[in-house]
């Protein structure tokens, strides 16, 4: 199925693009994160990132949707 | 009015400070966030904070609502800057009114812890040394 | 700069803040001791503090420097209003700066709990009834 | 032994006057306090009062000394 990525801050640098829209198997926002750090180095090892779909935090075992839109967000850092 | 908000400009407290006064309430806590000149050793310059704004929006004020449920507290209001800021200025104003102090207290520190915790919201440090780096937050949930 | 300080006019916030102000700290917490409009179900239209000055100081001094040993904020400041006041101006105020916010509650919770129940300040309220009362604090030190 | 009290707030009011010098053989602040609850009616049972000598802070149990300035001080209720 075909979902869109979106990288904020840290990752954006890392990945060096602000979204990309990729096919996958991955059946949870995790799954999904983990396919993302195997094809950009640079992404992952981050310990407390966060994850959003369709513009609700959402659980890491969340399960996804055709054409979902997820949010990968590094460790926040507000205030 | 929004109980949560992002801006762009400086905060003004006295403005923001009018928003919490009601009659019933003889206690007033405010928290505020400062752009701090070091961090690990490092002398800071200035720093820069990327919002994405609507899922912190929709997610600050989910906050403040759990706050005023869990406390029981009259009003409480939080502003949260976005972009470029100088030393000193405040980057976050959380404030909270209520009949008595300790609730107060306690609604205004679980809106702060929350917010760090929780908030797309990351800050980017420019030191004295030309370098400029995000900082990770220590207290940020797990993946699983 | 005395820490501790009574005054019988209106409390300039701005000025107050302006002293915690310190490059090298991230959090400021304030308290605001507000006058309610009601007390134990009875409409108060305003109210007067007594206070014995002298001891006031020097007691409230006290206080503000056992929060910063003993919470290791980086600065710290109250001021107490005397005299008569209307609805909703601040009888207290309480600042508290310092590089982490933890403390800076702490430190703060400190300084006005141990301000109600140590300092020789005393409030009397006027009710809409005409009647007017010295309240009782709930968490006074007990005699022997 | 001579001693100077004074009396605060609700005390005062209680009492009817700001101070008294008196004559006592009360051998501590807390002593004192109940001669001067005996002596003037509406003074007292006030669980939460507090005591100054010479403009200190003091214990009930602290003793007295000739001429000390004794002051009675009713539960406070700042902030």
């Amino acid at each position: 199925m075909k979902v869109r990525v979106r990288y904020f801050a840290a990752f954006r640098e890392a990945v060096g693009m602000e979204a990309e829209t990729i096919e996958t198997s991955a059946e949870t926002a995790g799954e999904l994160f983990s396919e993302c750090t195997g094809r950009h180095t640079g992404l992952g090892n981050f310990p407390s990132s966060l994850v959003a779909v369709n513009d609700e935090m959402a659980a890491w075992e969340s399960s996804l949707n055709e054409n979902d839109e997820v949010l990968f967000f590094p460790p926040v850092a507000g205030g | 009015m929004k109980s949560f908000e992002i801006t762009g400009t400086a905060i003004d407290l006295g403005v923001f400070r009018q928003r919490l006064l009601d009659h019933s309430c003889g206690a007033y806590v405010q928290f505020e966030g400062w752009v701090r000149d070091h961090n690990e050793g490092r002398k800071v310059l200035r720093l820069e904070y990327e919002v994405y704004e609507p899922l912190a929006v929709k997610e600050g004020n989910r906050i403040i609502d759990e706050a005023i449920a869990r406390f029981g507290v009259t009003r409480a209001c939080a502003i949260h800057r976005s972009g470029l800021m100088e030393l000193s200025e405040a980057a976050v104003v959380v404030g909270v009114s209520s009949p008595h102090r300790g609730e107060a207290f306690d609604a205004c520190r679980y809106i702060i812890d929350q917010a760090k915790a929780r908030l797309p919201i990351w800050k980017k440090e420019y030191y004295e040394s030309g370098m400029a780096e995000w900082v990770n937050c220590q207290r940020c949930a797990h993946p699983a």
